[in-house]
């Protein structure tokens, strides 16, 4: 029923969905896991063909376009530029990541388990490559609500409280959004079939007079804003990631954290220019006492998990802000950081879960000196905590260069405000690096075991990453040309 | 046409089946046929337009694609409603047939409502629909909280019967043909007379309380909480849509033209309807309790397509009653299975009976409006004719903001569901006390297939609004 | 004689009615009084069909007969709405031999 | 020429493949093999800096260019090294400082077992390398990422002893300080990007060059210089931000020798005879790097006057001399401050290693009131460890005077108050260099038994940097021989002229009058000469005495106490604020909203609930008034 | 002022009165007895508006039938004023009358604004309401209706079986 061909975008969408369909079936957990693993392993070569055949539009999609709701002008349209290939590599890319990671941990009725992220997998592919305002939306409700079983079913003791509050509230944006979506819908010329449309082009195309803009805006905004988060939108956040099992915790911040970013970029920036125009400055501000705001309250953290996770607010902050001063130096560093940003933060979650596994705590009060007996996880943690302070030759130092840089030639203020959060990044980094790792071992942490193999090859290959995107991002650039170049045409 | 003699007419031999059904079972399978019978023809007639009598209605009733489309709309949800929740119906008293043969009768007051084209034709649909209800609501003889709610519907009901029937009487004083058909009640484009302006109030508080809008909504929850819970469930779904039918029908042809001059009442109505079903949803501990304020809040939603009137909210009014009809169907069914109404009386049931669980799920999902399942397509609906209308913006930010009330205390029950432990006490051979009855495989089948229903409406909708586009919509 | 003053007066029972429904418990009344309110109806109706008539009575006879059998479906309703409430109201009162509408909360209290 | 320019990315490359082995191979590798690896490969850059410094002794500059570090529509950073005779002299700097570091390292911390002794060999190589990229940039990009990289390598190695967390605490320190220093940095990059779309030394300067070409103004040079400023205070240790450098002794005593001593400290220095022509435009800066390096200079020697550590006190003497390198940035005086540079390289290496190896044959003892008297234990510490004091007293003709003097000759020129300052500066150099001297050789050993028992000469591997470094120490400064002794005999100046040109045009450049020359030397040194004999006969005697430091001595000893200022203004007040949003703003506020949200649809529905009372009479009563409400808004509104 | 309106003041007059007293009154007999009181006075109206048909249909059915069927319940249940449910807050009784009143005073308030109820009707004569005409009528246009009325009994026949009949 998909018209003509099948193209990747396709395989990228109805794969996972079939695998998890297909994993619900199977009965035994050994057999899940591998199962899984192995469509986790097919979606990413399929990704990496996607950006190995970049310049075959046949199989990018393009001239893809089923018609679904044909009498509303909605299509089944998807396609891959370079921002949907960048994440939907990255999300491609970390679920065999975060299923080698938490390999060993077992879950009762796992083919559930399994099932329901490859389901998260296939919703968020959907997001990063769907052309069509309402099937957008659908991909969009649709990464979210296995998610919320997973927290909900698997997670920590305050969890039913926690995720449920993170679902109301992001149902409320998205739902504020569908308003957005249906009215800008309704200002979009006819097509064939109906009066508007929901495809892409029209919504791009569509002219709509300042007033409606400025309104439309926040309610695109707020959906949005939850999604990345932004301060104040964020608190549902540091609460969902302590209460989530680690593997959906890597799933949230890693990729779902850039549904948000994603949004603003495909959608909010090329729709709604004047409104970005007159609310850029509110925005930024709003992102840069994030980033302060969020930094200062991660040096109280003694929880790793709310600890990252603020400082994933603060990263966040950084790139929103970015995005928002519309410079192509900052859209550049966008891109790229929307890809480290996941790597690391994933890194980090699969340490944090490599100790709690062997001490069962995640409180920096009670660790320390692990250095002595897990001397390889210790290099592995420092070398991620040092890119996730963005130094140079890892990854996040190019992105949070350029967007520094961009940030700059928007305004030399907020520039030197937000710098500060570099400090701070590094005092509550470092302080967590020496709480947890370096001292002398107590009673606890001295039972604690060096690593086993597969997980060093995991971390190593994350580690592998940090620095090749570090030393040489330049692949990362080429790769998203031509998206950072459409938006930029719009904001001349 | 077909619909509305051969539900009559097979509401009579129903009626007389009473005296010759040996077992209890029979009349639900011959329920069953004839209603399937019922739909097939109704079909046919959709179809072709040419239904089996051709009677001399002196146009008194209008058939078309809309007309006939909700029709099968309700007689399918019936179907359903039969299917699931028969042997439920065996078990509230003694006069089963004569249970169905009321069920047929309300049928074809729905049937009525749905096609109705003078004001009388409406007065009868309404009463055909509502007096067979009141009985219904009564059936549990020995519970008192039955016998109340009875009482209470049936007060209330007439009450609201005297106040139509002053609207009715106002309209007529007030236009000049001095006509009941519904087309030449307001001619021209300009300001209502008010003659016709009151009786249009009168009338349209007294669908308000037949559909249960707010403020005029107060007996839902206690009929539908006293009432039988099979009854109920027929009562919230079959029944509240042929109110909607008939209300959208009625304003549309009557007073489409000054649409401009009552919309506000509806504003207002949808809101307040809005604020107090979803609102007050949040606190009940009682799931058939919940379910009876949510179908208010759902009649809020549904508002918005007479307060939008346009094409999208007529098509958007036939998905959202589906949606919502099979849903709340799928829900009460499975409700009435359980021991304990309470939500504390789901804990762990994905345990015991996971696929009750899981569809009860999708049901809830549904009622939530999330993608993929048809509630979905009946919210995008409305809010689409509600923005195309371009009017009272607020109206559409409340509703969704109540929508997303709703996703609170529709999720309370998947929690309960899925994530809290079970609290059955163990029974004394060590076996866990079961949550639910009497689950019979077939049951399950059709709670998937309802389920899959759901679901397949949730991404093409179309399957059912292309039926609009038969005759000449 | 002019139609306002059948109006009033149909609008005075009607509230009448209202007041009854409103401020009495036994249930018989309440159903009494409902048919007041049925009755204001009526004679709304038979008023504005003799206006019709009067205004328009030789082009468009069928408008005030209409309204007429519209008065006699309405009686029609109302015996059967009183066969069936009587009904309810009897088989409540066997229950809880009381006729009050509220009987259920005078028991909760 | 070109033929060296192929090679050039050896010379950090080496340090790196020594890095990776090191690192990678810690588990199995003996520590001969560490040894050898480690210094080996320092050792061959060294050669090939060499190479390179020939090379360029002509006057050419070379640019190799190697990849596009980043490429896009907004911005192009190529990976490239340029080699010209700054980089060069600070290449031979590193490398050959660095490489004699290494051997003495290998004995040093033979102690440690072997994983950890590559692990530290590991770190070193890692540290020559970022400095190396540091240097050998062609853009502030890559300079920035030395910046940090050495950054990261001194906090490792400061924490290098991870068990101890007073050591870790310093570690942090430096790292985070060094932070502050490099965000202005990174601005500072922000705003030359900003304005001039470009990071490449020689388009920048020559941009810079003619402003009305690249609109720069006044105020934009002035902001970058500043900022850049800043990232200078941060690494090389200058107020406000010097507290990390006397903390950071807690490292291994090699360490502090090449990284808070010989190299990293100096980047600042590097970085700004780098940019000196962005500098020599903005004079409002030159002043305030002028005042802050003199105003640093003064601070740490009346600090080092009370320290009775024998590292504290060789820290805060470094931090001095920075101090007197930025002066002479201040003022103008380029090549004099890089000249200091140089030869502090050497003596302030040397007069580390030394104490490292005192400290070894004391057994860690680092309190200069238990020592005494090791002259004759260990000859050649005491040899080398006195002509080092010699050269950073400023004795003719050692190479201390030579660069010191041509600074304070610029700050006379500049202005005579900045040369008082200064002069007195140098006299309190020479007091506590010569009070350390005399507590730690002469006197009698004022040290346990079994430290006494214990005390001996370092081994070859010790001593041999020692030597190196003490000749280099002597004769190191004859490169720079100012124009009143020998016409031409400043051939640095000559080597260097090509990095200076622009700005030496630029600047006015005011002679001082030989006689002024000679006055001003003869004083310097009769002045240093004189404390320096007075030290010495003040602590060459010297008794361990309980006596408490009182009044301004204690002042001196407690370092001023700006660690407890920055304590109280900064660091609590940021702690307590962090804790108010964490406990008030984020709970209550934000949290407590939407929370409240949740509630108050609770508190509602518990209320309209009320209003299903039960009563027909109540629902009809309402219903009139919804009807009375309709009717009003239809009929009357 | 004519018979007619004489006759019209004293109908109004009475049907008002009966439906106050309905209300008003006590004892739920006399309640009935005064219902009936009024249902005469509108049938009384009916015949002054000439509709001789529904006058005959009013009281056959309602004064008649309907009524009756009260009475005998109430028997049946002996009420009485004693047996009579208590209004306990008395409140409920003045917000009832406001309530209503203001309804009557609302609508009356918006129809005074206009001119069209000043319109007449036609008194005594006039044939539509004989029952010949409405005959016609009825089992001609209205045929339809009339059949389907008849499901109207048929549930409220079974309605009244199913509720009153015993549990077996």
């Amino acid at each position: 029923m998909f018209g003509n061909d099948i193209t990747i975008p396709h395989l990228l969408i109805f794969f996972p969905l079939l695998a998890g369909l297909i994993t619900f079936l199977i009965r035994n957990e050994a057999s899940v896991k591998a199962w899984s693993l192995v469509s986790a392993i097919i979606t990413l070569l399929i990704s990496l063909a996607s950006i190995y055949y970049r310049h075959n539009p046949e199989l990018s999609g393009l001239a893809f376009n089923y018609e679904w709701l044909k009498y509303i002008g909605a299509s089944f349209s998807v396609s891959l530029d370079g921002l949907g290939r960048l994440l939907t590599f990255l999300t491609a890319f970390s679920f065999p990541v975060i299923f080698l990671a938490t390999y060993r941990n077992s879950y009762k009725n796992a083919k559930a388990f399994y099932g329901l992220m490859l389901l998260s997998q296939a919703g968020l592919m959907g997001v990063f490559l769907s052309t069509d305002a309402l099937l957008f939306y659908f991909f969009w409700e649709l990464a979210l609500v296995p998610v919320y079983f997973l927290c909900s079913r698997w997670g920590g003791q305050k969890r039913i409280a926690a995720t449920f509050k993170f679902f109301i509230y992001t149902f409320t944006g998205s739902l504020l959004m569908l308003i957005g979506i249906i009215y800008v819908y309704l200002q979009t010329g006819a097509t064939s079939y109906s009066e508007h449309s929901f495809s892409m082009q029209a919504f791009h195309s569509v002219s709509l007079i300042p007033s409606q803009q400025n309104w439309l805006f926040w309610l695109f905004f707020v959906a949005f804003a939850v999604k990345m988060p932004i301060f104040p939108f964020h608190t549902w956040q540091p609460d969902t990631y302590e209460q989530s099992p680690a593997a959906v915790t890597m799933v949230l911040s890693g990729v779902m954290v850039k549904m948000g970013v994603f949004g603003v970029i495909r959608w909010l920036l090329p729709i709604f220019p004047a409104a970005v125009a007159t609310f850029d400055n509110v925005v930024i501000a709003l992102s840069v006492i994030g980033m302060i705001y969020a930094s200062l309250i991660a040096m109280r953290q003694d929880d790793l998990k709310r600890l990252v996770a603020y400082s994933s607010i603060a990263h966040i902050g950084l790139m929103s802000a970015a995005i928002f001063t519309t410079k192509q130096l900052a859209l550049e560093g966008v891109m790229i950081q929307m890809f480290s940003h996941g790597v690391n933060i994933i890194g980090m979650w699969i340490v944090i879960e490599l100790i709690e596994r062997q001490l069962g705590t995640r409180k920096i009060s009670e660790l320390g000196g692990l250095a002595h007996t897990a001397p390889v996880l210790t290099i592995m943690l420092v070398v991620i905590a040092f890119a996730n302070i963005a130094l140079p030759l890892t990854n996040a130092f190019v992105g949070e260069f350029m967007m520094f840089g961009g940030l700059f030639k928007y305004s030399m203020w907020y520039t030197g405000i937000a710098g500060l959060s570099i400090i701070l990044a590094a005092v509550y980094t470092l302080n967590m690096v020496q709480q947890v790792f370096y001292g002398s071992a107590n009673t606890l942490t001295s039972g604690m075991r060096e690593i086993s193999t597969n997980e060093k090859i995991i971390l190593g290959v994350i580690v592998i990453t940090i620095f090749a995107a570090g030393i040489y991002p330049q692949p990362f650039f080429d790769l998203t040309k031509d998206t950072v170049a459409e938006i930029i045409t719009r904001f001349k | 046409m077909n619909a509305i003699i051969l539900t009559a007419v097979w509401g009579i031999v129903m009626m007389f089946g009473g005296v010759f059904f040996k077992s209890k079972a029979t009349p639900k399978y011959w329920a069953i046929a004839g209603l399937a019978a019922i739909i097939i023809a109704n079909c046919l007639e959709l179809q072709t337009g040419e239904p089996f009598f051709a009677l001399d209605v002196k146009y008194m009733l209008s058939f078309n694609s809309f007309n006939l489309t909700f029709i099968t709309v309700t007689l399918a949800s019936t179907l359903l409603f039969f299917l699931l929740s028969g042997r439920d119906i065996e078990k509230v008293g003694a006069n089963v047939s004569e249970y169905f043969a009321l069920i047929f009768f309300v049928l074809c007051g729905v049937c009525l409502a749905a096609t109705f084209n003078t004001l009388l034709i409406l007065f009868l649909g309404i009463e055909i629909m509502s007096i067979p209800l009141y009985i219904l609501t009564g059936t549990d003889k020995r519970n008192l909280k039955s016998n109340e709610a009875s009482l209470k519907y049936f007060l209330m009901g007439a009450f609201s019967t005297g106040i139509m029937l002053m609207g009715i009487a106002f309209i007529y004083g007030g236009n000049s043909e001095g006509s009941f058909f519904i087309n030449n009640i307001v001619l021209g484009e300009g300001k209502m007379p008010v003659m016709i302006a009151i009786g249009m109030v009168f009338i349209m508080i007294a669908m308000s309380f037949k559909v249960s809008a707010a403020p005029f909504h107060f007996w839902t929850p206690d009929v539908y909480d006293g009432a039988p819970t099979v009854f109920t469930s027929f009562m919230a779904t079959i029944v509240k849509i042929g109110g909607f039918i008939a209300f959208i029908r009625l304003f549309e042809n009557s007073f489409g033209k000054v649409h401009g001059q009552w919309q506000m009442l509806i504003a207002i109505i949808a809101a307040a309807t809005l604020f107090i079903g979803n609102v007050t949803a949040v606190f009940q501990q009682s799931v058939k309790r919940m379910l009876a304020y949510s179908s208010i809040a759902q009649a809020g939603f549904m508002l918005l397509a007479i307060f939008a009137l346009n094409d999208t909210a007529k098509e958007g009014l036939i998905l959202y009653s589906a949606a919502y009809s099979l849903a709340t169907i799928g829900l009460f069914a499975i409700l009435i299975k359980m021991h304990d109404y309470t939500i504390e009386g789901f804990n762990g049931l994905a345990k015991q009976q996971p696929v009750l669980a899981v569809t009860a799920t999708i049901f809830l999902l549904s009622l939530t409006g999330i993608p993929l399942t048809a509630g979905f397509q009946g919210k995008f609906f409305m809010l689409m004719a509600a923005l195309k209308d371009g009017h009272q913006h607020w109206l559409v930010l409340f509703a969704v903001l109540c929508a997303a009330v709703s996703a609170y205390y529709y999720f309370k029950i998947i929690q309960a569901m899925f994530f809290k432990e079970g609290s059955q006490q163990i029974k004394a051979d060590g076996s866990v006390a079961a949550l639910a009855e009497d689950i019979t495989p077939a049951f399950k089948l059709l709670l998937i297939i309802t389920a899959l229903l759901i679901i397949i409406l949730g991404i093409f909708p179309s399957f059912l609004t292309e039926w609009l586009h038969y005759l000449n919509g | 004689m002019p139609v306002y003053y059948y109006i009033f007066l149909a609008v005075a029972l009607f509230s009448i009615g209202v007041i009854g429904v409103l401020t009495r418990r036994n249930a018989i009344i309440v159903f009494m009084c409902v048919e007041l309110m049925l009755n204001a109806a009526n004679l709304l109706l038979v008023a504005f069909s003799k206006m019709h008539y009067q205004l328009s009575g030789a082009t468009n006879p069928h408008a005030a007969g209409d309204a007429q059998i519209f008065v006699f479906f309405i009686m029609i309703v109302a015996a059967a709405e009183v066969s069936v409430g009587l009904a309810i109201i009897v088989m409540m009162y066997r229950n809880t031999h009381s006729v009050d509408v509220n009987f259920l909360n005078r028991l909760k209290n | 020429m070109t033929n060296i320019v192929q090679i050039i990315w050896l010379i950090p490359f080496l340090p790196l493949i020594g890095f990776l082995i090191n690192g990678l191979g810690r588990n199995f590798l003996s520590k001969t093999a560490t040894g050898v690896i480690g210094s080996g490969v320092i050792l061959i850059s060294f050669l090939i800096s060499v190479l390179v410094f020939f090379s360029v002794k002509g006057g050419n500059t070379e640019v190799a260019h190697y990849f596009n570090f980043i490429n896009t529509g907004s911005l192009k950073v190529g990976f490239d090294f340029q080699i010209d005779q700054l980089s060069s002299l600070f290449l031979l700097i590193i490398t050959g400082v660095g490489f004699l570091i290494h051997v003495y390292s290998t004995s040093y911390m033979h102690e440690e077992e072997a994983k950890d002794f590559a692990k530290y060999f590991a770190y070193l190589n890692l540290f020559v390398f970022s400095m190396l990229l540091l240097v050998m940039g062609a853009n502030y990009i890559i300079m920035f990422i030395g910046w940090e990289g050495v950054g990261l390598c001194s906090y490792l190695l400061i924490g290098y002893w991870f068990k101890n967390n007073d050591y870790n605490n310093a570690a942090k320190k430096a790292f985070i300080m060094n932070r502050i220093g490099d965000l202005g940095f990174l601005l500072a990059v922000f705003w030359l990007l900003n304005k001039l779309g470009t990071t490449d030394y020689h388009q920048v300067f020559a941009l810079v060059a003619d402003t009305q070409k690249s609109q720069l103004t006044a105020f934009d040079i002035t902001g970058i210089t500043l900022l850049l400023f800043v990232g200078a205070t941060g690494k090389s240790a200058q107020i406000p931000l010097y507290t990390w450098l006397p903390d950071a002794m807690a490292g291994p005593t090699p360490v502090s020798a090449l990284i808070h001593a010989a190299t990293m400290v100096t980047a600042g220095i590097y970085m700004i005879a780098r940019s000196n022509i962005l500098f020599t435009m903005a004079p409002t800066t030159q002043g305030v790097i002028a005042v802050i390096g003199l105003a640093t200079a003064v601070l740490a020697a009346t600090i080092a006057l009370k320290q009775n550590d024998i590292k504290k006190v060789l820290a805060y003497s470094t931090v001095s001399q920075l101090g007197y390198m930025f002066l002479g940035l201040g003022v103008g005086a380029y090549t004099g401050a890089v000249f200091h540079v140089m030869t502090h390289a050497f003596f302030k290496a040397l007069l580390f290693l030394g104490a490292g190896s005192v400290i070894h044959a004391m057994g860690g003892e680092q309190d200069m009131r238990n020592m005494g008297g090791l002259k004759k234990y260990m000859s050649i510490t005491h040899i080398t460890f006195l002509l080092g004091c010699l050269a950073i007293a400023g004795m003719p003709p050692f190479s201390g005077f030579f660069s010191k003097d041509e600074i304070l000759a610029g700050a006379f020129a500049k202005n005579p108050v900045l040369w008082v300052v200064g002069v007195l500066t140098a006299f309190m150099t020479a007091f506590y260099m010569f009070r350390l001297y005399a507590m730690t050789f002469s006197g009698k050993f004022r040290g346990t038994h079994d430290q006494e028992h214990h005390l001996h000469e370092s081994p070859a591997a010790i001593t041999f940097p020692l030597i190196i470094l003490a000749i280099l120490a002597v004769i190191g400064g004859w490169i720079g021989i100012p124009e009143v002794f020998m016409h031409g005999g400043h051939r640095l100046e000559a080597f260097l002229e090509p990095i200076f040109a622009q700005s030496n045009v630029i600047a006015e450049k005011h002679e001082l009058p030989h006689s002024t020359e000679y006055i001003l030397m003869a004083i310097s040194v009769a002045g240093a000469l004189l404390t320096l004999l007075y030290a010495w006969n003040k602590f060459s005697k010297y008794e361990k005495s309980e006596e408490v430091e009182t009044g301004f001595g204690k002042v001196l000893a407690n370092k001023w106490y700006v660690d407890e200022l920055y304590d109280s203004i900064i660091v609590r007040p940021l702690r307590s604020l962090a804790a108010f949003f964490n406990n008030v703003v984020e709970k209550n506020i934000i949290d407590g909203f939407v929370n409240g949200v949740g509630k108050a649809v609770n508190y509602g529905s518990r209320q309209i609930r009320l209003l299903q009372s039960g009563q027909v009479g109540t629902y009809v009563l309402l219903m009139v008034f919804g009807m009375l409400v309709l009717f009003i808004i239809q009929l009357f509104l | 002022m004519s018979l007619l309106e004489i006759l019209f003041w004293f109908l109004s007059l009475l049907t008002l009165g009966g439906a106050a007293m309905v209300v008003a009154s006590k004892s739920p007999v006399h309640s009935i007895l005064y219902l009936i009181l009024t249902f005469f006075a509108i049938s009384g109206h009916y015949i002054l508006l000439n509709a001789q048909f529904l006058a005959i249909v009013n009281i056959i059915v309602y004064a008649g039938a309907i009524m009756v069927l009260f009475l005998f319940v109430v028997m049946l249940m002996n009420l009485n004023a004693e047996s009579e449910p208590p209004q306990k807050n008395r409140w409920m009784l003045y917000i009832g009358a406001i309530a209503g009143g203001s309804l009557l005073l609302v609508i009356v308030a918006a129809l005074k604004q206009t001119t069209t109820t000043t319109q007449l009707v036609q008194m005594n004569t006039g044939d539509v309401g004989l029952i010949k005409n409405l005959g016609m009528i009825l089992f001609t246009d209205y045929v339809f209706p009339f059949e389907i009325s008849s499901v109207l009994f048929l549930s409220a026949m079974i309605g009244a079986v199913v509720i009153s009949k015993k549990e077996a």
